[in-house]
């Protein structure tokens, strides 16, 4: 087992890379820009993994970045990546779609935990509309997760994708909670509309304000981590999940591709702005969807 | 010892007074508590005998004068004889503190009152009950206006213009029993009141409810209450609470089943009992003056007695008169306790429960609050309870809705003054409460815990007394004479 | 003084655990009362709950000075907390509820912070709730001519409909008041938060379970859940019945959570939090299925071992900086780290994260609403979740990080050992919890025998089992652990040279120094911003305090309106009494 | 004319009538008056009115008095003498209230000055 989830992490790392790596190059030539080369996050990491550290404000700035790479690699490997194969079988049922949903949000509190530590404002100021933001954000996604929940009659995700075999796409059964699922992963991608926790622009990059080397290194690895588990999360729910490994790639890219065009087409909310849309339309969609599921199957 | 020596002994000592006086002050107050003991001993010696009791006066009654002594009165005579003692005792600590004050006027009137109101519930015939009455009245004119200044003489000017009015009442009534039936003997009257022309009984049931309902303060005649209280001394007050207004209740009453009258007028009384609880603990939320707060309550929980007493149920009866025990206790417990306070603070206004600085007078104020609230584990509770079972039983969920929500507004002020006592701001000023006050207060606030604790010590009587109440049979046949 | 009550704090667990269920005490207190004490598998777990829980918060009262009668009061709430839960009929139960009213409210009236306004808040509240719960009592006697809980619940199939309604919308309400439902919680966080500091924990761990207890007495015990059924009907796979109680307490969940975020001072949040979680518990208690009830029962324990940790590590700060404002509180983690620690376990706790117990009772809830198929339930009880991890951070962030922002905290030293122990006492109960939630279940189960319904599965101490997907705690926990210092190890392999103790202002500030006057805690603007957000600035500007003022005010004015009644001029009176004597002879002669 | 007075029911009506026209002066006089002397003799005056009304109706035509002396050989033909004994213990009471009442106003007239009774509200809140 432990080797699976060497591998599995090494999988999603270089995996997350690259799709960064593939982000930055779209963004680029939407914006008439040539962009790095697709390595470049996986470059950038390990070179920050190499260099010096400006600060460091004591212990819990130590932990923090260490707590939000634990959550990322813990929802990593219960999230079950190929359907078929029993490949870390043995530690994707020892969890559920409820323990996932709750450990996403653990890493962000390491997160939070280090900013608040590092005493930056516009850090924690970063963290509390991260956590605004999170409001709006989830109400959609939990009611299309939940929606699922119901029709499979579990929580487990290992049954849902098999329910999917039986019972056809998730996607197409249930197209509702998928639109509103996907504009909540739009969120957890930081993507427009709903980037502000990160800021780039007005206050440097947000709540990584104070982290440098390889601390900075560790928080990008777990984001390319977590991004990875995100994506196979979305495919696992309303894809089938993937039974090789190409699919598992063209799967999570597709959707990937999907979240990077729209957000790149929109500009940015303010926070209130995200949280009222959020609660209006996706909410709206993803109520239907559980409407749906509740009274006609 | 005859029943008739209730109303001598007293009399005896109140003409002797001012031969005591001569002897001193030792022996003018040593005599009150020596009769007051007396009676209270003799009350509890009754306990043990067969009851009903009678005595008679020369000729037998019905055309004769004659006491009759049944569970209903017992219950009353003890109250009555019990709130004599601690007064007695709680004197001593009065005149001491106050050593410029007549005292031999106040014996005289108190150990009358004393004798007036046990006249009242023993009496079996209604002239009597009137003289009685008069006495009583007499008696507390007097005291209420015991501090001979302006608000004493006020209240009791007023209290003798009101007593005067529920007087002719009261005599017009008789006078129209006697020209009907012929008797002034209740028993008789109680066998033939029926017979009676059913507009004048309309009319002599109307003139006895005006003439003892606005003594015993209830509601549209009861506006003239809280001056009397505010008026007269503390000691004056508790008496006021505990017995002169308990005495006033159980005539109503007792002529209210006597005369068969439960049936027709339950749910008028039921109805008034209930509007004077409502106006007066709304009221009392209002008051910034302790003494008539205090009185607003005394007033409320008449309410509540004359709601209960009047159901004609033998349960709800005897729970309001395990009710009406626990709260002759707590108010005499409460008005000697405030009679201290405004003796230190020289003031009556409500502030001054946040200016003392007492651990036993905070508890035993407590005490007293809890208990008129019915919380348990003191004394109220039981009552409380027993009052809404009762209801509970005959299916009167209003009434328990009722009172349930009116206590909450009672709440309000009792326990806005408890915040102000144990409130930590502001300057304090120490109060001594001196030996006496804390033997008696002691014993007021154990009597309080454990009739709360051990409630069938008490609970016996009232089941007597509630039985004799409903079903007079025994009474009217001593009253009668045919038992003898 | 604390030694001694220590020791008598431990005498009645010992001896709750020398019967070891078989309690049948009964005392004749009149000829129709008679007080009888009776041990069943519901009351005992809650028994032990409350005597552990008084233990610990009397051990953490080690280094205050605190009075005798402080102690002895207190002694005397937990000996009414163990009537209410020990009795076997209920003028036993409203006994001890009564003195655990007035007890409480002499300790709470003890603290120095208390204003008169709240003392009658907590008071008339605690009294309507005990005046609801003795009406609702009484009529029950007039049915089952009896107190008794065995013969109540015999009798209460056979009350007509709307007598039996009646019972439960008063017991409700009732108990309601005590856990602090929405519109009933208006003095829950004036009193938590003016209560003296340690009793604050208390009052939300124990007490508001009371409350908890009640609710199940009255749904599981008297009433029983089968009857529910029959008596409101079904919806999806549940009854109405707990559908209705869900909306209610999903409703204070949220409606709480958001109150929770707004809040400065750090009692207050605590106190909204609590409501908050017992919304959780009141949402999924009238389920009546086996998961309804477990998940009710586990969140009991969690939210009480969670309050008191949280509640017992403020009141140490508190008492250790004279503070309690999120403005005037921060940057303390390197001067009281173990608090810190215990802060930040119980918080992980409260959001209901993975590896610790949090999770597992939470998990129990969700589940039993994916049972019964409530899925608006199930999203609003998660929307509050994730709500709720605002007001988590902004806990440990407003006392611990960030910048120290009065003067005075930067040389705090960390707090006396006697508020440490039951900390990590309640830290550890809470990993071992999340590590086994499986053992939770021998508990649970002879609680649902008692209420007849099915056991829960057991498939190790480890693994929470139910019907719609299981974890084990056990391997999350330890994978956490584990992948935890690997990544620790690892990284500290890294060498990179970093300046240590740098100052405190050294940070990115947009180019700019900031002074020493530059006001660098964000802890107080937490929350602003939620207020633009249309549908929670719709719940944070409204109060029930609007309401309960008018209220106030309107019986103050039809006070003064009928004391007018009462200024004494005695002609006027003379002539009223005339009057109502002709009426009444108009009326009596006329009818 | 004078037979017809005569009879006993021409006397209870008169007594009724002239009764109640004392009872009502009285009535009259508590409900307008204000000062407390006045009101005291109202009440008084009501009182009167309810001995007279009370007496009256006991009296018939013929009965005598009820004394006892050496020559009474039955007690027939006497009028009934217990409303008599009340009556007078009643007027006893009524001196002595408005005995009280009037030292009561003495005293108070002595220390304000006044004796309006609509004007006595210093007990108040």
């Amino acid at each position: 087992m432990i080797f699976q989830i060497i591998l599995l992490i090494m999988l999603a790392y270089v995996v997350g890379f690259i799709y960064f790596g593939l982000y930055r190059n779209i963004l680029a030539r939407i914006q008439g820009r040539y962009g790095p080369t697709i390595y470049q996050s996986f470059y950038d990491s390990i070179k920050l993994f190499s260099k010096k550290n400006t600060v460091n404000y004591g212990w819990m700035f130590y932990l923090g970045p260490i707590i939000m790479a634990t959550g990322a690699v813990l929802t990593l490997i219960l999230v079950p990546v190929f359907s078929d194969s029993d490949f870390l079988r043995s530690a994707t049922s020892q969890g559920n779609l409820f323990v996932l949903l709750y450990l996403m949000v653990l890493g962000p509190l390491g997160n939070a935990l280090a900013v608040g530590t590092g005493g930056n404002p516009f850090g924690v100021m970063g963290v509390v509309r991260g956590l605004t933001r999170l409001i709006g954000l989830e109400l959609p996604f939990y009611i299309a997760v939940v929606g699922l929940i119901i029709a499979a009659n579990s929580s487990d995700i290992v049954h849902i994708i098999d329910m999917q075999k039986t019972g056809g796409l998730n996607i197409i059964n249930h197209p509702l909670l998928f639109i509103a699922a996907m504009i909540s992963m739009v969120g957890f991608f930081g993507e427009s509309p709903f980037d502000i926790p990160g800021a780039p622009q007005e206050v440097y990059s947000g709540p990584r304000t104070e982290f440098s080397g390889k601390f900075l290194a560790l928080l990008m690895s777990q984001g390319s981590l977590f991004a990875f588990a995100k994506l196979v999360l979305i495919i696992d729910l309303f894809l089938g999940g993937a039974d090789s490994l190409w699919m598992l790639v063209l799967k999570t890219l597709a959707i990937f591709v999907t979240i990077i065009f729209i957000g790149v087409v929109y500009g940015r909310y303010k926070v209130e702005q995200a949280v009222d849309f959020l609660m209006k339309i996706p909410t709206l969609i993803a109520l239907l969807g559980l409407a749906r599921v509740i009274w006609f199957g | 010892m005859s029943l008739g020596y209730y109303f001598l002994l007293p009399v005896i000592f109140s003409f002797l007074t001012p031969y005591f006086k001569k002897l001193g002050s030792f022996t003018l107050r040593g005599s009150s508590i020596l009769l007051s003991f007396i009676l209270f001993v003799q009350s509890i010696a009754y306990t043990t005998m067969k009851l009903p009791q009678i005595s008679q006066f020369s000729i037998k009654p019905p055309l004769g004068i004659a006491f009759v002594l049944d569970g209903y009165s017992l219950l009353f005579l003890l109250i009555f004889t019990f709130s004599a003692v601690i007064v007695s005792f709680y004197m001593l600590w009065y005149f001491k503190v106050n050593p410029k004050r007549d005292e031999a006027r106040f014996y005289v009137f108190f150990n009358m009152l004393i004798a007036g109101s046990i006249g009242m519930i023993l009496s079996c015939d209604i002239f009597n009950l009137y003289i009685f009455f008069e006495i009583v009245g007499i008696c507390s004119y007097t005291l209420s206006a015991y501090n001979k200044d302006k608000l004493g003489l006020e209240s009791g000017i007023k209290y003798l213009i009101i007593g005067s009015i529920a007087s002719i009442f009261i005599v017009f009534a008789i006078m129209l029993i006697y020209l009907q039936i012929g008797t002034v003997n209740l028993g008789l009257i109680a066998q033939r009141f029926h017979e009676i022309d059913p507009k004048i009984s309309v009319l002599i049931v109307l003139m006895l409810f005006i003439g003892f309902g606005t003594k015993a303060e209830l509601f549209p005649m009861n506006f003239w209450a809280p001056d009397i209280y505010q008026g007269s001394i503390s000691s004056v007050n508790g008496l006021f609470s505990s017995v002169v207004a308990k005495a006033y209740l159980f005539v109503f009453f007792h002529l209210f089943y006597l005369f068969g009258l439960s049936s027709k007028y339950m749910l008028f009384v039921m109805v008034i009992g209930a509007i004077t609880f409502l106006v007066s603990e709304f009221t009392a939320l209002n008051q910034t003056n302790v003494k008539r707060l205090f009185a607003y309550s005394t007033l409320g929980q008449l309410g509540i007695l004359f709601m209960a007493l009047s159901t004609n149920s033998s349960e709800t009866v005897s729970g309001a008169l395990f009710h009406l025990t626990s709260h002759s206790i707590s108010k005499l417990l409460i008005f000697l306790a405030l009679g201290i306070l405004i003796h230190h603070l020289k003031s009556t206004k409500i502030s001054i429960f946040g200016d003392f600085k007492s651990r036993f007078l905070t508890i035993i104020f407590a005490i007293g609050f809890l208990s008129i609230l019915g919380i348990p584990p003191f004394s109220g509770f039981v009552g409380k309870i027993l009052i809404l079972k009762g209801f509970a039983l005959s299916h009167n969920y209003s009434a328990i809705a009722f009172i349930l929500l009116v206590s909450i507004v009672e709440a309000v002020y009792f326990f806005r003054l408890t915040a102000m006592m144990l409130d930590k701001k502001g300057t304090k000023r120490v109060v001594h409460v001196g030996f006496i006050n804390y033997i008696l207060l002691c014993v007021l606030a154990a009597l309080i815990v454990i009739f709360g604790l051990f409630p069938s010590l008490l609970i016996h009587y009232t089941d007597l007394a509630a039985n004799a109440l409903i079903n007079p049979t025994d009474y009217l046949k001593f009253a009668l004479g045919v038992g003898l | 003084m604390n030694s001694i009550f220590l020791l008598l704090n431990i005498l009645p667990i010992l001896f709750l655990y020398q019967f070891g269920g078989d309690l049948h005490v009964s005392f004749s207190l009149t000829k129709d009362f008679t007080l009888s004490l009776i041990q069943t598998p519901l009351g005992t777990f809650f028994a032990y709950l409350s005597l552990i829980s008084f233990l610990l918060v009397t051990v953490s009262q080690k280094s205050k000075k605190l009075s005798c009668n402080y102690y002895a009061l207190q002694l005397l709430l937990s000996f009414a907390m163990l009537i209410i839960v020990l009795a076997g009929d209920f003028i036993t139960f409203f006994i001890g509820w009564e003195i655990m009213t007035w007890s409480s409210y002499f300790i709470i009236s003890k603290s120095n912070n208390i204003d008169i306004k709240s003392l009658q808040k907590y008071i008339l509240f605690s009294l309507a709730s005990a005046f609801s719960l003795i009406a609702a009592i009484v009529i029950s006697y007039s049915f089952a001519n009896s107190f008794d809980f065995a013969t109540i619940s015999a009798s209460f199939k056979s009350m007509p409909f709307d007598i039996q309604l009646t019972l439960i919308i008063l017991f409700s309400l009732s108990f309601f008041t005590k856990a602090g439902v929405i519109g009933l919680h208006y003095w829950v966080v004036d009193t938590y938060s003016k209560a003296p500091d340690l009793f604050s924990s208390i009052l939300s761990a124990v007490m508001s379970k009371m409350g908890i207890y009640g609710l199940f007495l009255i749904y599981g015990n008297i009433v029983g859940y089968q009857e529910l059924k029959i008596m409101f009907g079904t919806i999806l796979n549940g009854t109405d019945f707990g559908y209705t109680l869900a909306w209610i307490g999903v409703a204070t969940s949220i409606i709480a959570t958001f109150k929770a975020i707004t809040q400065d001072e750090v009692k207050r949040l605590l106190a909204y939090s609590s409501i908050a979680q017992l919304g959780y518990i009141i949402a999924v208690i009238g389920f009546g299925t086996t998961y309804g009830v477990a998940g009710a029962l586990y969140h009991t324990l969690i939210h009480t071992i969670i309050k008191l940790l949280l509640f017992i590590n403020v009141a140490a700060i508190i008492a250790q900086t004279g503070k309690n404002r999120f403005s005037e509180l921060g940057g303390l983690i390197y001067r009281t780290p173990v608090s810190f620690v215990m802060l930040l376990i119980g918080i992980i706790g409260l959001a209901g994260m993975p590896p610790l117990g949090g999770f597992a009772s939470k998990f129990m809830m969700y589940n039993a609403a994916i049972n019964t198929k409530f899925a608006l339930i199930l999203i609003g009880m998660l929307f509050s979740g994730a709500a709720s991890f605002l007001y988590c951070y902004k806990l440990v962030y407003g006392i611990y990080l960030g910048h120290p922002t009065s003067k005075g905290l930067e040389t705090q030293k960390e707090v006396p050992l006697s508020y440490l122990i039951p900390q990590i006492i309640l830290a550890l109960l809470l990993v071992l919890t999340g590590a086994f939630p499986g053992a939770f279940v021998k508990v649970i189960n002879p609680i649902l025998t008692q209420f007849s319904l099915k056991a829960l599965p057991y498939d190790g101490v480890g693994i929470m089992d139910s019907a719609v997907g299981n974890f084990n705690g056990l391997f999350i926990m330890s994978a956490f652990v584990a992948f935890f210092v690997l990544i620790l190890l690892l990284i500290s392999r890294i060498k990179s040279k970093a300046k240590n103790n740098i100052n405190r202002f050294d940070i990115s500030y947009c180019g700019e120094v900031p002074s020493k006057d530059t006001s660098l805690h964000y802890g107080f603007g937490f929350g602003t911003e939620l207020h633009r957000i249309k549908f929670v600035n719709a719940i944070l500007k409204r109060s029930t305090a609007t309401f309960y003022d008018a209220l106030a005010l309107q019986t103050k004015r039809s006070s003064e309106l009928l004391s007018r009644m009462y200024y004494g001029n005695i002609h006027n009176t003379m002539i009223i009494i005339l009057l109502f004597f002709s009426a009444l002879f108009f009326i009596g002669v006329n009818s | 004319m004078l037979d017809f007075f005569n009879s006993t029911q021409s006397i209870h009506a008169i007594i009724i009538v002239g009764s109640m026209a004392l009872f009502f002066i009285g009535f009259y006089g508590i409900a307008t008056q204000k000062n407390l002397v006045k009101v005291l003799v109202s009440f008084d005056i009501m009182e009167s009115a309810l001995f007279l009304f009370f007496i009256g109706l006991h009296y018939k035509v013929g009965l005598v008095a009820p004394i006892v002396d050496d020559k009474t050989k039955t007690f027939t033909g006497m009028v009934d003498p217990v409303p008599q004994a009340m009556i007078l213990t009643t007027i006893v009471i009524g001196l002595a209230i408005l005995a009280l009442g009037l030292s009561f106003g003495i005293e108070y007239y002595k220390l304000t000055g006044r004796n309006d009774i609509s004007k006595m509200n210093e007990l108040r809140d």
